[in-house]
């Protein structure tokens, strides 16, 4: 397997506050990596970090294996919603495409093919002629995940995807991603507070709790210390 | 009616035309993402900053226009690029920048001698002594504003819409914000001088606001900002010479008139469609 | 603190007014302020505590009254300043009273650049004499000739204005500008066409009224067009162009640019200068 | 420097410390929640307005101020009411009252003959020329401003920050929005008659603005806010005194200046701190 | 038990077009009620129309037993995050006390007492003097939370409350309902994805689904067509 992202001692501040403190970590090609860790724990700090929207205070975070930024489908836990903003569906679907398309200035058969394909993997793509602001915070979710899948091509990242998913789109949208993962080849690096998803889907765990990460995989983080807290109290354990 | 026909004949009429139009389509088209990103007052602050900017130079006795187009320029693209920062709000830059050059342009005008111009002549350009030159410039802007604008316009809306996805999936969104920033500093710079600042806030604001109650996407919304504001220019200024009314004002004026109809018609349109249910 | 508190001190709002105070308190010792910066609008105009402070020193504050100064009333009912004597320009007696009323419900706008006609001014210059002499009784007898002296200099280019006027063969001039010539035009009976009726800071020129303009000149083969000064020029350059018509300032003397100023341009060259202009113009 | 304290020997300069801090104070605790809530060009916006009313009343001949009171408190009451319909921005809002105000108000010039009157005058407001009267009724407003202002402030707080739920948990927000529009259209209004429009929009951007760079709660920055303004405005109407300039002007340039430093300081500590670690 | 809220055929519209068409249930007091469905079955639209938010097109929606607006604490699907606000946390906390003040204009001693042990029970009132805007998305719920449980007296109206919680934190949050629920008589009106929690927590259940609604205690609701649907499918089932 090759390397496609490397973060050596990365750590990363707010104000001179230490949220992760060198974390260390690789992630190879076709990894399906889970993220999970308490709230404020610096998950989505990190996400940041390895998407270069945030610069690390010490150590870095390197692309390997001739991964590009305009391979990666990204998204965000928190879009800013702009209630206003006059953007259909279709529109921000299709702003996923952008990243593939060099300089060519307009979205050809292909790219509509693939927005459709993807809002219709997320069951939104009836919404389509639909002004963005006006769509129920779930479906909100759905169509910016299918803009993430467009903009995916090695590397998937997504911050808390299923949140705000009713159970039957969770599923699914478990199942796209095993999908793109196994058949694609492409590479998930996951947020998620479903620890039953992550131990059952994920084939690397990252848990980052209070400063201190655990990086291993599921069975590790079974036996773990960290694990066996949060798994441990788990309803459905 | 052939006396507006007539209106035709006058070179400096079809001037007018010729230049508004072209204004008032690169100006509309920018005006979406400007008032989507808070900027609706951008027009009214670039001209205290031209009023600090005459002050300054007639201290310093160097030519008003020298200061001012530079400073102006650079003053709508910092405005335009401090966005993104995300620290300060769009409108509260405009209100700083502007506040500002007034309070600045105040005290230089006291501390000076005085004027040599009324900053008001350099202030309001007019639609109606165009030359033939500033006709040909404005027509040059708008065609580069148009086509860049055209071949960007994925990328100015995604970025407008979401920055942080754009960048973190390998949009160069530097390029795109600059690029942008650089073109409608450029507008409002040259339309400002040539068909006056009150004009080009109402076309920056006017048909935007007016498309955006109706639009609900992006691409439909720039459209119809372009079609209300060409129509309003060709309407207004007709009605400036059949009614011997101001020109620049008129387009303005008919531009709220459309506004104010959509707004209306939005309103009514949805307690319609409540009272059906 | 200088001297300065001791001599007589006399402010004017416009330029005008504030070169006749000049004239005619020359060689008393009095010192004369303008109020408004040179070439600026009243609306970029804001005090400063040493111009207030030189308000409640004046001993004689002259400006137009009505509606174009306002914010001049408004800053001296807050003065405490209780000997403070006024000359107010719209009250002086006879000064409008040529050309009454226009008719217009009742009260039109009046114009209030009073000193464009030549007569006005005369009677301005008298009033502010008369108010010196109430005020510095010392200086009196000079306050009087040179008032009497400079009205006579009023007088003979008024009557050489006459002269060209009655001489000439045109009797219509073209203003692409603002317009605050209504009594110097009524003065003399000129015909004009102007882009604007009045002189309000924030208008803009309707299409008709240039189409009007331009074919004027035109029609009327006018050698000259006139703007005032500060004036960019941009209607008159759009609507002589294609034409012979020649571009020329006629000043009126509300405010001059800085450098005018610097170089003591006054308000009787000025005039003078508009004599000439108005030679050209009328051929 | 005996110079400086002769400054309070002059009644004007007294009543000028008195009305100032006045309103200093009342517009620095409101341009908090104006700021926040988009509106800072609100000044600015107001004052074209009154440009249009001021046309209207000079064409019918009306009093100038009995047009522009009550419709430029008008304008600014709907104003701050139009944001919470949620419609339309609160910066759109303003320009396109604005831009309307001043499109009617150029035409109804044009159609009256021979209007001279410089409109601004009417505007026209200045520290250094207020009356005995002025002075009192510009700290009875104060008082009364930050009476209900402190009364109101944590309710004020909680329907800026969050107006769905204060609505959904039973707090009359209508009543809290409306005294709100009140108080800040009475302010602005009064104090732009008063202190002019530049002094005016001036304090009610730069000490909010100035105090949210460091403040992280609702009631700091408002504190922050109220003590850069006034001191700001002190130390301006000083500095205007000893070097002999524009009141207005320098009370916004010192205001302006604090805002940089502020800005500056917090980019360098956050600079700072990020090497620290 | 005592009726507290009697939806009569109230019917939801977003320009024209219907949402939820004419449901009809009861809450009483001192229910657990949890309300489901899929994204954009009309959750969020029928929780703003039980506070007010939103007007219906036809039917109404009453309040009975002499509940107050003001007895109402709630917490907002999705809040207008205002990144720049400067609102301190225990500021955004205590102003879910204000709907309990009358006319008093500040906060007096219990007032702040009950801010902080909101504060607590959700975790965060270690971040008390932070800026709300800087939080994590997870910190930002807790806080919110927080004042939704301070501005509760006697209906506590939740919309997705668990969605961005953490494990341990979700734990915590349906205890505490439960505890408000059992021990203070507070009725819980709560909008979930966890068919779990619903059915292990809730004594009524309200399952939107396209216009139709399910109404019905948590076995009815097990055994009808709609639950089997949902819960069927559930990976845990
Ligand atoms: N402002 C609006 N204008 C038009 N349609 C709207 C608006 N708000 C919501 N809708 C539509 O109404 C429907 C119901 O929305 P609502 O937010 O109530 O769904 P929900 O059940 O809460 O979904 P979710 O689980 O995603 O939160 C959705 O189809 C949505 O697109
Ligand atoms: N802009 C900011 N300024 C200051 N502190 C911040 C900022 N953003 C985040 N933080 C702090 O950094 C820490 C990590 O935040 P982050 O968003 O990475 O958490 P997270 O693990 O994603 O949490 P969650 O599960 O709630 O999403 C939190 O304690 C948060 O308060
Ligand atoms: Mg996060
Ligand atoms: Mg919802
Ligand atoms: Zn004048």
């Amino acid at each position: 397997m090759r390397e496609l992202l490397i973060c050596k001692g990365a750590t990363f501040s707010y104000e001179g506050m230490a949220v992760i403190k060198e974390a260390d970590f690789t992630a190879f090609e076709g990894e399906y990596l889970c993220v999970t860790g308490e709230n404020g724990s610096g998950k989505s700090t990190l996400i940041k970090g390895i998407l270069g929207l945030k610069q690390p205070a010490a150590g870095k975070i390197e692309y390997a294996g001739g991964l590009k930024k305009r391979e990666i489908g990204y998204l965000p836990q928190q879009a800013a919603v702009k209630k206003d903003f006059p953007a259909g569906v279709l529109e921000v679907a299709l702003s996923g495409c952008l990243n593939g398309m060099g300089l060519r200035p307009f979205y050809n058969k292909a790219d509509k093919e693939r927005a459709r394909e993807c809002l219709e993997l997320m069951g939104v793509y009836r919404l389509k002629n639909r002004s963005f602001g006006e769509l129920s915070g779930g479906e909100q979710r759905r169509v910016l995940l299918a803009r993430a899948l467009c903009s995916a091509k090695r590397l998937l990242v997504l911050d808390e995807p299923v949140s705000g998913l009713d159970p039957s789109a969770s599923r699914e949208l478990y199942d796209t991603v095993k999908m793109l993962n196994e058949d694609r080849g492409i590479t998930i690096i996951m947020v998620t507070h479903d620890i039953d998803a992550a131990l059952t889907y994920a084939n690397k765990i990252l848990c980052l709790d209070c400063g201190k990460a655990f990086y291993g995989t599921p069975e590790e983080f079974s036996a773990s210390h960290e694990g066996k807290k949060l798994y441990g109290g788990h309803r459905h354990a | 009616m052939p006396d507006i026909l007539r209106m035709f004949s006058y070179p400096f009429m079809a001037r007018a035309f010729a230049a508004g139009v072209a204004v008032a389509l690169a100006s509309s088209l920018l005006g979406v993402s400007l008032v989507l990103k808070r900027y609706s007052m951008i027009g009214d602050g670039l001209s205290h900053v031209s009023f600090g900017c005459l002050a300054i130079a007639a201290a310093l006795n160097w030519s008003p226009l020298a200061v001012s187009l530079p400073v102006v320029t650079a003053s709508a693209f910092l405005l335009l690029r401090l966005n993104e920062s995300k620290r300060v709000y769009g409108d509260a830059a405009i209100a700083l920048i502007s506040t500002a050059s007034l309070a600045v342009g105040v005290i230089v005008v006291s501390l000076t001698t005085g004027m040599n111009v009324d900053v008001y002549n350099y202030m309001f350009g007019s639609i109606l002594s165009i030359t033939q030159t500033d006709m040909i410039l404005s027509i040059v802007i708008a065609v580069i504003v148009c086509g860049v604008f055209a071949l960007l316009f994925h990328r100015i809306f995604a970025v407008t819409f979401d920055e942080p996805f754009s960048k973190a999936t390998g949009l160069n969104t530097d390029v795109y914000n600059t690029l942008f920033a650089l073109l409608t500093a450029v507008t409002i710079v040259v339309g400002m001088r040539l068909v006056g600042a009150l004009l080009i806030s109402g076309i920056i604001i006017f048909p935007p606001l007016a498309a955006m109650r109706v639009a609900k996407t992006f691409r439909k919304a720039t459209v119809l900002s372009a079609i209300i504001s060409v129509i309003c220019f060709f309407a207004g200024l007709t009605m400036s010479f059949a009614l011997n009314l101001p020109a620049g004002a008129s387009v303005v004026a008919l531009n709220a008139a459309v506004f104010i109809i959509m707004f209306a018609a939005g309103l009514i349109s949805s307690a319609v469609m409540k009272r059906k249910v | 603190n200088e001297g300065g508190g001791e001599g007589l001190l006399i402010v004017a709002i416009a330029y005008a007014p504030y070169d006749f105070a000049k004239e005619v308190t020359a060689g008393t010792g009095a010192e004369v302020k303008m109020l408004l910066k040179p070439g600026t609008e009243s609306h970029t105009f804001e005090p400063t505590p040493q111009d207030i402070i030189a308000l409640e020193k004046c001993g004689l504050l002259i400006y137009t009254g009505g509606e174009s100064d306002s914010w001049a009333q408004k800053i001296l009912s807050g003065l405490s300043n209780k000997s403070l004597k006024t000359v107010v320009i719209s009250e002086i007696e006879g000064i409008c009273e040529e050309h009454g009323e226009e008719g217009h419900e009742g009260h039109s706008h009046e114009d209030p650049h009073y000193w464009t006609s030549l007569k006005n001014s005369r009677l301005i210059v008298s009033a502010i004499a008369q108010s010196l002499e109430e005020i510095d009784p010392e200086n009196a007898p000079a306050y009087r000739e040179n008032a009497s002296a400079y009205n006579q200099k009023l007088l003979e280019l008024d009557e050489r204005f006459e002269e060209l006027i009655a001489g000439a063969p045109r009797d219509t001039i073209i203003v692409a500008d603002r317009f605050p010539l209504k009594h110097f035009v009524e003065d003399y009976g000129l015909k004009y066409y102007s882009a604007f009726d009045g002189c309000a800071a924030e208008s803009e020129v309707p299409a008709a009224t240039v189409a009007l303009l331009s074919d004027k000149v035109r029609e009327l083969n006018v050698p000259v067009v006139f703007i005032i000064e500060l004036s960019n020029g941009n209607i008159a350059k759009t609507i002589t162009q294609g034409t012979n018509a020649k571009i020329k300032t006629f000043y009126t003397c509300h405010n001059v640019a800085a450098a005018d100023f610097e170089r003591g341009l006054s308000y009787y060259d000025m005039m003078s200068e508009n004599y000439r202009s108005l030679g050209e113009a009328l051929i």
